[in-house]
């Protein structure tokens, strides 16, 4: 049961949220300019590192607020929350 | 190989069992092989195994990173069965179940399989619906399967509450008599005993760290033990699959989520069939040493930690006091993860790949076990003859870009 | 006297009460402040149960949550608990207990048969057996096997208990009550931190009720007595910290009606599981005592040291009267001087350790001794040691052998928090390394075994935390390191002399170990998993390290490099019920009532669960079958009138400039040009292309628009918008709200639903001239403001109220006194069949296409949309898709089953090809027969051929038509 | 022993919008300013939900002024009244009987704040009151649910207490 720090509530148990999966992953302004492989990349690739991970997290329970975090898949330590459209933040050293 | 049974038990009973040999040898690395396969869960080791026995392809390492069959070969709840919903599913599956059928023999290790019959539940109109189109499709695929009703499941589950006023009652059931379950590391311990006994050479503790490519052909993979040369290298490492990818240069349409799993602590036999239940989501089974082994969905994130919350259980456990209100006081004695590799079709991957020479084998996800024999039976087939068998065509890499998916999510019930 | 061994004066234990108490049939008595095993110890009892595997008689070894033998189950009947530890149940007046596998008897009992052929039964003696002949596994070897599973018997009725939960917060979680947790609870608490104080025993004070131990002048419980009386640390006794999760999350549960009787526990919950969030965590429990590893060490009579010691202090027992202490460590010596105090005689303290100088206080020691093995039947007689230096065996008579092989912390929280371990040369163990949350390991549950220092160590992680989290604490200076506690290396067990044990549940012995690892399974994981080490419900207290110590002197390497199994949750077992909590029964799953519901029960409505709620499927009258009241309700829509409770549609009021071009991205049609008050029915997909939702919309305002979506997928949906809208496109100026509750929806709908709703309302003309089809009114309704559409589902002329939801079910009461027919879920099926409207989750599957199910037309050629790019794929292209078809049986009476599936003939071998399956089938009362809505292969070109259905049931020809059954044209919209 | 009951006769309402001219408008409006910290309430009866939204709490339907004073904005005034039911636990031991289902922090809540999140399975507004009365706004077809939740929680609590 991991806490969950949301940018407007703050800490919150887990339960109280959505996983939404790998961050940044924009949607293509043309799909039709794309090909079938590039198309298949956006819906499906996605990167699943081991270490730390950008990723979409919404306080359903709560405010309702979709939010990214860089949390570490292994000790699920969470490293920095931002806002949606904001750029990935510089991992902190100390993520295990 | 020396043969095991009761004689050779026996007979080693009176020297103190002094003399049993290794179950396989601990041999260092060579510099190179025809194949290596990295992974030692219960699918690699199945796919040495028939590389060895099928296509007489004994020059195969083995490289797994920690001690032999540590992933979720040694954490799954061993549910066993071939009742899928799409065609290409039941052909593999059942191709499955047809090896687990002659596995123990086939290896001389004792697999311990139960046939013990699997039941799906239904707990609303929708599910009966979905339960009933699985029955007839699996039938026409020469899968055993039969629909029952609530008195039915009652029957053949004595311990279940049909009761009708429960939240979700029970309203039926699928039944797959020739489901059931197997002792989950003995399958992993005979396929790697006949895998050695064939040539094989097992590596633990021998951690793949680079895959090795020239001229977009592999040579060989880097390793905590050096560098091992390949004319073939086949991933299979369930988990970890995306991180092996990603040393070749490949993505993978695979996400690796804690599945959790828990026993109890061991009660005479009261449960003699496998009951699983998607509407209120749980899967239970008793073992032979009288646990009961239980099981449900995965955490949502992400996690290579091999742990997850205990929210996850305590809603299975509720689950079950719907299903099963007199094992409220059977107690939890362990509960423990593994980490599934998912596809986002529930169906999993055995392919050739884009890169010349490595193959991938991955996106069991929650329900690979049971796939072990036929998983590492069509994957020693891709490798050896560098072209799909029939019964794995279908789950090949490129099916994420024609959209010809197999989704396994909708009508299967749970995954397992 | 309660019993023989019951000493005269001493314990904690209230005599002036008599507690008659049943074990095995068998009556005792003995006090308040006795554990089961206390109380049978005292009249004298040494046989507690039956190991697993080879049925040995087994004692009791130890006084805690650790013990591997003495399981009984409480209560038989009712109440029945399995596999408790005796050592922990607390005594009641009129307790009763039984002994667990065995069978006729505990004295006599067959199973002990497998321990004749045990040089069979060696570890993964089944793998290599029960192979032949094939035919005999599954009906003579596998049933044999499973007789002989499981301890106690599972209870088979409901459990009369209930257990609750409870989620607390806290600044700092003390696990354990000894002194060291003690005075980290009480440093923290003085600091103002909030502080929990968990510990699993009925009292505080930990060890200090185990032994003699004085703090300054204060006797120990005193002292715990009076530190606890004074701190504003919230002190849960019978509360057992079972696991250590992420982010300092600990599960506690606390036993709530521990040592009452069934009677007296008076319907209060038996357990309360807590969910604590610690800010810092602060471990102090203690540590277990080590059994050492000698050939009959299982034999009743041989116990722990410490628990001789903790018998003595705690229930006033002295478990022997002459016996022999094997010391590995000091604490040994204290032991059986404590013994001796208390009138027992030691026949020697038999020293493992040659160059051991402790002080034997006038007892007999022999130094340098290994004991060979205990002597017997049933119950300790004796025990033969070696000696050295010619090790010369001797055998001593006794009836107790009280062994220490040292002390293992317990590390196990720790270890579940994922902080490593660290192996411990002179203690030979494993203690608490690197920590990976804020936690704090202290005390002996550190490796740290003075009082002294375990109370400075607790007071400085506490008042440490305390400072850390910023209260005002004087941190007290931290202990000076820790004192040398060493414990000499384990023995290898002499060979033929017995068994020697291991894991004493599970019935691990030594050899066992040594034929583990002559058959390879070296790594501690497989040394496990091949013998069942450390598996039993003790999981390996007493005997994890012992047996690694074991496979790592068999190979010549260092148990750190043998390493430890994964520690996992729970510490002890917590029963399943306990962890469910209260989300069972009536509360498993919230029941979403409408507005109508308490009508449609009073009326005998049956009802389906359709995602949280229950739907009326049907309103069956006297007599009725469901196919007689469906009948019936189809027959009043399409010839009169009928209303359907439709309050359970999500509804999404949708707001902002830009809300029309947000409802173009998310469906597949467009929405630029419809006109205010006017609805249009759109879909949705996934962008992998499938349909996902569907529903109608209406422009309710400038922009303003009000989305109703399906009864299941109301949230989901409501969420898909809110996600598109902040993740993709925050540049909407786009309001998303729910209303769905806001509103209650009854829909009426037939030829003479106008009639029926005109009485009713105000101020909408309700001609269908003046209100055309697909579009919305608002008005009065019963004198409420309410909105009425014009939107039909079954294909007559409908009208959709919607009333502020408290509103509606007076309306609908007058409406059925009016004549208009209640009708379910299930004619809602049948008359939206007939028009070949689609139901998302009957038509669809997640695999299908707005092209599959024939909506092209849906399909907005100039715009893009979720999902359309993934139509252009391939496969979503291929002639041969799964298409949507009517489906006629050619016997006019049958009505398909659902989930049939399609084949070209009948009675093929598998593998059949299959063409698809029935996705809706049902009796059609208009047209007095059997119909069905399928996917079929290619099935739109395919009108008018005969195919087959295959189900259970039995196949069936049918023919394949056009999905619309009933009026094609249209013509009854408007009535 | 903590009791719980439901009130009626609210009027509620929510609000969305943001920006200065939004806030100005609705305090014109309302006669108060919505409350802009996270999880607290303005006294005049708006709770905060989100950034951009607020639920309004009154005695008397405020959508009619609201949209007028709005007029033009991008905003959102949605009546809810009828959407969500409003309960009231108080009594000894109320803060526990909310803790047998709430993983929330419960002892730092004062009035004048408010949170959303789950009584076990339902999603709940909670709003401390004076006087240790708990407020907790509930979807209305949820509200059966809740409330046979708390007084199944209360039950308990009345068992569990040492006798
Ligand atoms: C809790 C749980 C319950 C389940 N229940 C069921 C069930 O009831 N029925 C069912 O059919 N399936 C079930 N499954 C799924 C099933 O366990 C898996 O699909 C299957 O075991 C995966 O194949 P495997 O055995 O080869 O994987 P694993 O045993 O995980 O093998 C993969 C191996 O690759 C190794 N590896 C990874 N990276 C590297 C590297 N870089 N170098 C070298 N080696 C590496 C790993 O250490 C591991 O040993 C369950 C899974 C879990 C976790
Ligand atoms: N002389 C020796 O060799 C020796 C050996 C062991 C202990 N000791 C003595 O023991 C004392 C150690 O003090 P301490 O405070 O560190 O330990 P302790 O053993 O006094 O207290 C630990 C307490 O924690 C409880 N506990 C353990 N796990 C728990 C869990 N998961 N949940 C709830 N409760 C749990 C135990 O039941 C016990 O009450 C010292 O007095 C020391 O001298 C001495
Ligand atoms: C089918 C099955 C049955 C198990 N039964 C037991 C058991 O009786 N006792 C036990 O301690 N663990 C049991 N386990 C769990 C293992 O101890 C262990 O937790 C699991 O293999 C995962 O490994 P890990 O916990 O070391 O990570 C069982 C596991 C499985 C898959
Ligand atoms: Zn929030």
């Amino acid at each position: 049961m991991m806490r969950i720090e949301c940018p407007w509530c703050g800490g919150r148990d887990e339960t109280e949220f959505h996983y939404g999966g790998e961050a940044h992953i924009a949607r293509p302004p043309d799909p039709d300019a794309l090909s079938d492989e590039a198309w298949a990349d956006y819906l499906f690739m996605r990167a699943n590192p081991k270490g730390v991970h950008a990723e979409r997290w919404m306080h359903a329970q709560g405010c309702r607020r979709w939010f990214n975090l860089l949390r570490h898949t292994v000790s699920h330590d969470i490293v920095a929350v931002y806002p949606m459209g904001a750029p990935r933040p510089e991992a902190p050293e100390t993520a295990r | 190989m020396a043969r095991y049974s009761i004689f050779s038990l026996a007979r080693n009973a009176l020297t103190g069992h002094r003399d049993w040999p290794k179950l396989w040898r601990a041999p260092e690395p060579r510099p190179a092989y025809e194949v290596v396969i990295v992974g030692g869960g219960g699918h690699g080791l199945a796919t040495a195994y028939y590389l060895a026995k099928e296509h007489g392809v004994t020059d195969v390492a083995v490289v797994e990173r920690g001690w032999l069959a540590g992933g979720n070969i040694a954490r799954n709840t061993t549910i066993i069965r071939s009742n899928y919903l799409w065609d290409e599913s039941a052909a593999i599956y059942e191709h499955g179940l047809k090896l687990w059928e002659g596995l123990s023999r086939e290896l001389n290790f004792n697999v311990m399989l139960r046939q013990r019959g699997v039941l799906n539940l239904a707990h609303t109109e929708h599910d009966v619906r979905e339960s009933i189109r699985r029955v007839n499709a699996n039938r026409l695929n020469g899968v055993d399967a039969e629909w029952v009703d609530a008195e039915g499941v009652k029957a053949f589950c004595p311990p279940i509450s049909i009761s009708p006023k429960v939240r979700y009652p029970v309203l039926g059931a699928t039944l797959q008599r020739r489901g059931g379950v197997a002792r989950h590391d003995a399958v992993a311990w005979g396929y790697a005993r006949g895998a050695d006994a064939r040539g094989v050479d097992i590596l633990q503790h021998c951690e793949v760290t680079g895959i090795r490519r020239v001229a977009g052909r592999v040579t060989g993979v880097e390793t905590s033990r050096g560098f091992i040369g390949a004319k073939k290298v086949a991933l299979v490492a369930a988990g970890h699959s995306s991180m092996l990818a990603e040393m070749a240069g490949l993505r993978l349409p695979v996400e690796s989520h804690p599945l959790q799993a828990m026993v109890s602590e061991p009660l005479k036999p009261v449960l003699d069939c496998v009951v699983m239940s998607n509407a209120v989501h749980v899967y239970i089974s008793q073992s032979d040493k009288g646990e009961l082994v239980l099981g449900a969905g995965i955490d949502a994130f992400n996690s290579y930690g091999q742990r997850g919350g205990l929210h996850v259980l305590e809603d299975q456990l509720a689950a079950l006091m719907q299903l099963f209100p007199s094992f409220s006081r059977a107690r939890l004695l362990r509960s423990w993860g593994g980490i599934v590799d998912v596809c986002p079709d529930a169906s999993p991957i055995v392919s050739k790949t884009p890169v010349e020479g490595l193959y991938i084998n991955c996106g069991w996800g929650t329900g690979g076990f049971k796939a072990t024999p036929s998983s590492g039976w069509t994957f020693a087939h891709t490798i050896a003859r560098d072209e799909p068998h029939p019964l794995n065509a279908p789950f090949a890499l490129d099916r994420f870009t024609s959209g010809a998916l197999i989704d396994e999510h909708g009508a299967a019930a749970v995954a397992h | 006297m309660t019993g023989p061994r019951r000493l005269p004066e001493g314990g904690r234990i209230d005599r002036s009460r008599d507690l008659s108490f049943r074990f095995d049939g068998r009556r005792y008595t003995g006090h308040p402040g006795d554990t089961l095993a206390s109380a049978l110890l005292a009249g004298g009892v040494r046989l507690f149960g039956r190991s697993f595997k080879y049925h040995r008689p087994r004692g009791v070894m130890a006084a805690g949550a650790e013990e591997p033998n003495a399981l009984v189950l409480l209560e038989p009947g009712r109440f029945a608990e399995p596999n408790l530890r005796a050592t922990e149940i607390e005594l009641y007046d009129g307790l009763t207990a039984e002994s667990v596998n065995r069978w006729p008897s505990l004295r006599f009992d067959l199973g002990a048969a497998t321990g004749l052929a045990s040089g069979l039964f060696v570890a993964g003696f089944y793998y290599k057996t029960f192979m032949w002949p094939p035919s005999w596994w599954n009906r003579i070897y596998a049933p044999a096997i499973r007789r002989m599973a499981g301890l106690a018997k599972a209870p088979g009725e409901p459990d009369p208990e209930i257990y609750e939960h409870r989620h607390a917060h806290c600044d700092i979680l003390v696990v354990g009550g000894g002194p060291a947790g003690i005075a980290a609870a009480c440093a923290a608490a003085a600091a103002g931190a909030r502080v929990v104080l968990a510990d699993e025993r009925p009292l505080p004070g930990g060890s200090l009720l185990d032994g003699p131990q004085r703090i300054g002048a204060e006797d120990g419980p005193a002292w715990a007595a009076r530190m606890l009386a004074g701190t504003s640390a919230q002190m849960l006794p019978r509360t057992t910290a079972f696991g250590y999760y992420d982010h300092n999350f600990v599960t506690l549960a606390e036993r709530l009606t521990e040592g009452l009787a069934p009677s007296e526990r008076a319907g209060r919950p038996r357990q309360r599981i807590w969910h604590v969030r610690a800010r810092r965590v602060v471990l102090a429990t203690g540590a277990h005592e080590r059994p050492l590893v000698f050939p009959g060490n299982d034999r009743p009579g041989v116990m722990l040291a410490g628990a001789v010691t903790a018998y003595i202090h705690r229930h006033a027992v002295l478990p022997g009267s002459r016996a022999v202490f094997l010391a590995n460590d000091d604490s040994v010596y204290a032991a059986a001087r404590e013994f001796a105090r208390h009138g027992g005689e030691v026949a020697a303290i038999a020293d493992l350790r040659a160059d051991s100088t402790a002080d034997g206080g006038g007892l007999p020691v022999l130094r340098g001794a290994a004991p060979v093995r205990s002597l017997g039947h049933g119950r300790v007689r004796g025990i033969e040691v070696a000696t050295a230096p010619d090790g010369r065996t001797r055998r001593i008579a006794c009836d107790l052998v009280a062994m220490g092989g040292g002390w293992n912390p317990a590390v196990h929280l720790f270890s579940q928090s994922r902080g490593a371990l660290r192996w411990d040369d002179g203690l030979r163990t494993f203690v608490p390394g690197r920590s990976a949350q804020a936690e704090r390991s202290v005390g002996a549950a550190a490796g740290r075994f003075d009082l002294e220092g375990c109370i400075a160590e607790g007071a400085e992680a506490g008042a440490a935390f305390a400072r850390e989290l910023g209260f005002e604490a004087s941190v007290p200076p931290a202990p000076p390191g820790r004192p040398p506690h060493p414990a000499a290396a384990l023995l290898s067990p002499p060979t033929g002399g017995g068994k020697a044990f291991v894991d004493f549940q599970n019935d691990v012995t030594a050899s066992d170990v040594a034929l583990a690892r002559r058959e390879g399974m070296h790594s501690v994981e497989h040394l496990k998993r091949w013998t069942t080490l450390g598996m039993a419900t003790d999981q390996g207290k007493t005997s994890n390290i012992n047996g690694l110590a074991l496979m790592a002197a068999g190979l010549g390497v260092p148990p750190a490099a043998v390493g430890h199994t994964t520690f996992r949750p729970p510490y002890t077992p917590v029963p399943f019920g306990a962890l469910a909590g209260r989300n069972i029964a009536a509360l498993a799953d919230p029941v979403r009532r409408t507005p109508m519901q308490d009508w449609q029960e009073a009326g005998g409505a049956v009802f389906e669960p359709v995602g949280q709620w229950l739907r009326a499927r049907y309103y069956p009258r006297d007599g009725e079958t469901m196919r007689e009241a469906v009948a019936r309700e189809c027959r009043a829509v399409r010839e009169a009138a009928g209303i359907l409770d439709a309050s359970t549609l999500g509804k999404i009021d949708i707001r902002g400039p830009d809300a029309a071009e947000f409802l173009n991205r998310i469906y597949t049609n467009g929405w630029k040009t419809l006109g205010i008050g006017r609805c249009r029915y759109g879909l949705m997909l996934g962008e992998d292309g499938m349909v996902f939702d569907d529903g109608v919309t209406t422009r309710t305002g400038e922009h303003r628009y009000l989305m109703t979506t399906t009864s299941g997928n109301a949230a989901a949906v409501l969420e898909w918008l809110e996600e598109w809208l902040q993740t993709e496109w925050p540049e909407l100026r786009v309001y998303c709200t729910s209303v769905t509750e806001q509103w209650g929806t009854i829909t009426v709908s037939g030829p003479h639903a106008r009639v029926l709703l005109e009485p009713l309302v105000e101020d909408i003309d309700l001609d269908p001239a003046a209100f055309p089809f697909l579009s919305m009114r608002e008005g009065r309704i019963d004198g409420v403001p309410g909105r009425i559409f014009r939107i039909a589902f079954t294909g007559e002329l409908s009208y959709e109220v919607n009333l502020p939801w408290r509103r509606a079910a007076p309306v609908w009461a007058k409406l059925a006194e009016a004549g208009a027919v209640p009708y379910g879920t299930e004619a809602m099926h049948v008359l939206r069949a007939e028009k070949g409207f689609i139901v998302v989750g009957h038509e669809t599957d997640g695999t299908v296409t707005p092209v599959d199910l024939g909506m092209e037309r849906m399909l907005s050629s100039r715009k893009d949309f979720i999902g359309r790019r993934s139509l252009q794929r391939p496969d979503c292209l291929r002639a041969d898709r799964k298409q949507l078809v009517g489906l006629l049986p050619e016997d006019a009476s049958e009505v398909l089953q659902e989930g049939a599936q399609l084949v070209e003939a009948p009675g093929g071998a598998p593998p059949v090809p299959m063409l698809g399956h029935v996705t809706s089938s049902y009796w059609s009362p208009t047209m007095g027969r059997g119909f069905a809505l399928a996917l079929v292969r290619g099935g739109r070109a395919r009108h008018g051929d005969r195919i087959w259905a295959s189900a259970t049931t039995g196949e069936s020809r049918v023919r394949i038509v056009d999905p619309v059954f009933y009026d094609r044209e249209g013509a009854r919209l408007d009535g | 022993m903590a009791e719980v009951r439901e009130i009626d006769g609210l009027s509620l309402a929510v609000l969305r919008g943001g920006g200065a001219e939004f806030r100005a408008a609705v305090a014109g409006a309302l006669g108060f300013g919505l409350p802009e910290a996270p999880n607290t309430v303005a006294a005049g009866g708006a709770l905060w939900l989100g950034p951009d939204e607020w639920l309004l709490v009154s005695g008397e339907d405020q959508t009619g002024p609201l949209e007028e004073a709005l007029e033009g904005q991008h905003c959102a005034v949605v009546d809810v009244s009828e959407a969500r039911a409003v309960l009231e636990l108080s009594g000894p031991g109320a803060t526990e009987v909310l803790a047998s289902g709430c993983r929330l922090d419960l002892d730092p809540l004062r009035p004048g704040a408010c949170a959303q999140t789950a009584l076990a399975r339902a999603h709940v507004l909670l709003e401390p009151r004076a006087g240790g009365v708990w407020r907790l706004y509930v979807g209305r077809s949820f509200a059966a649910y809740a409330r046979a939740w708390i007084e199944d929680a209360i039950a308990l609590q009345a068992m569990s207490a040492p006798p």
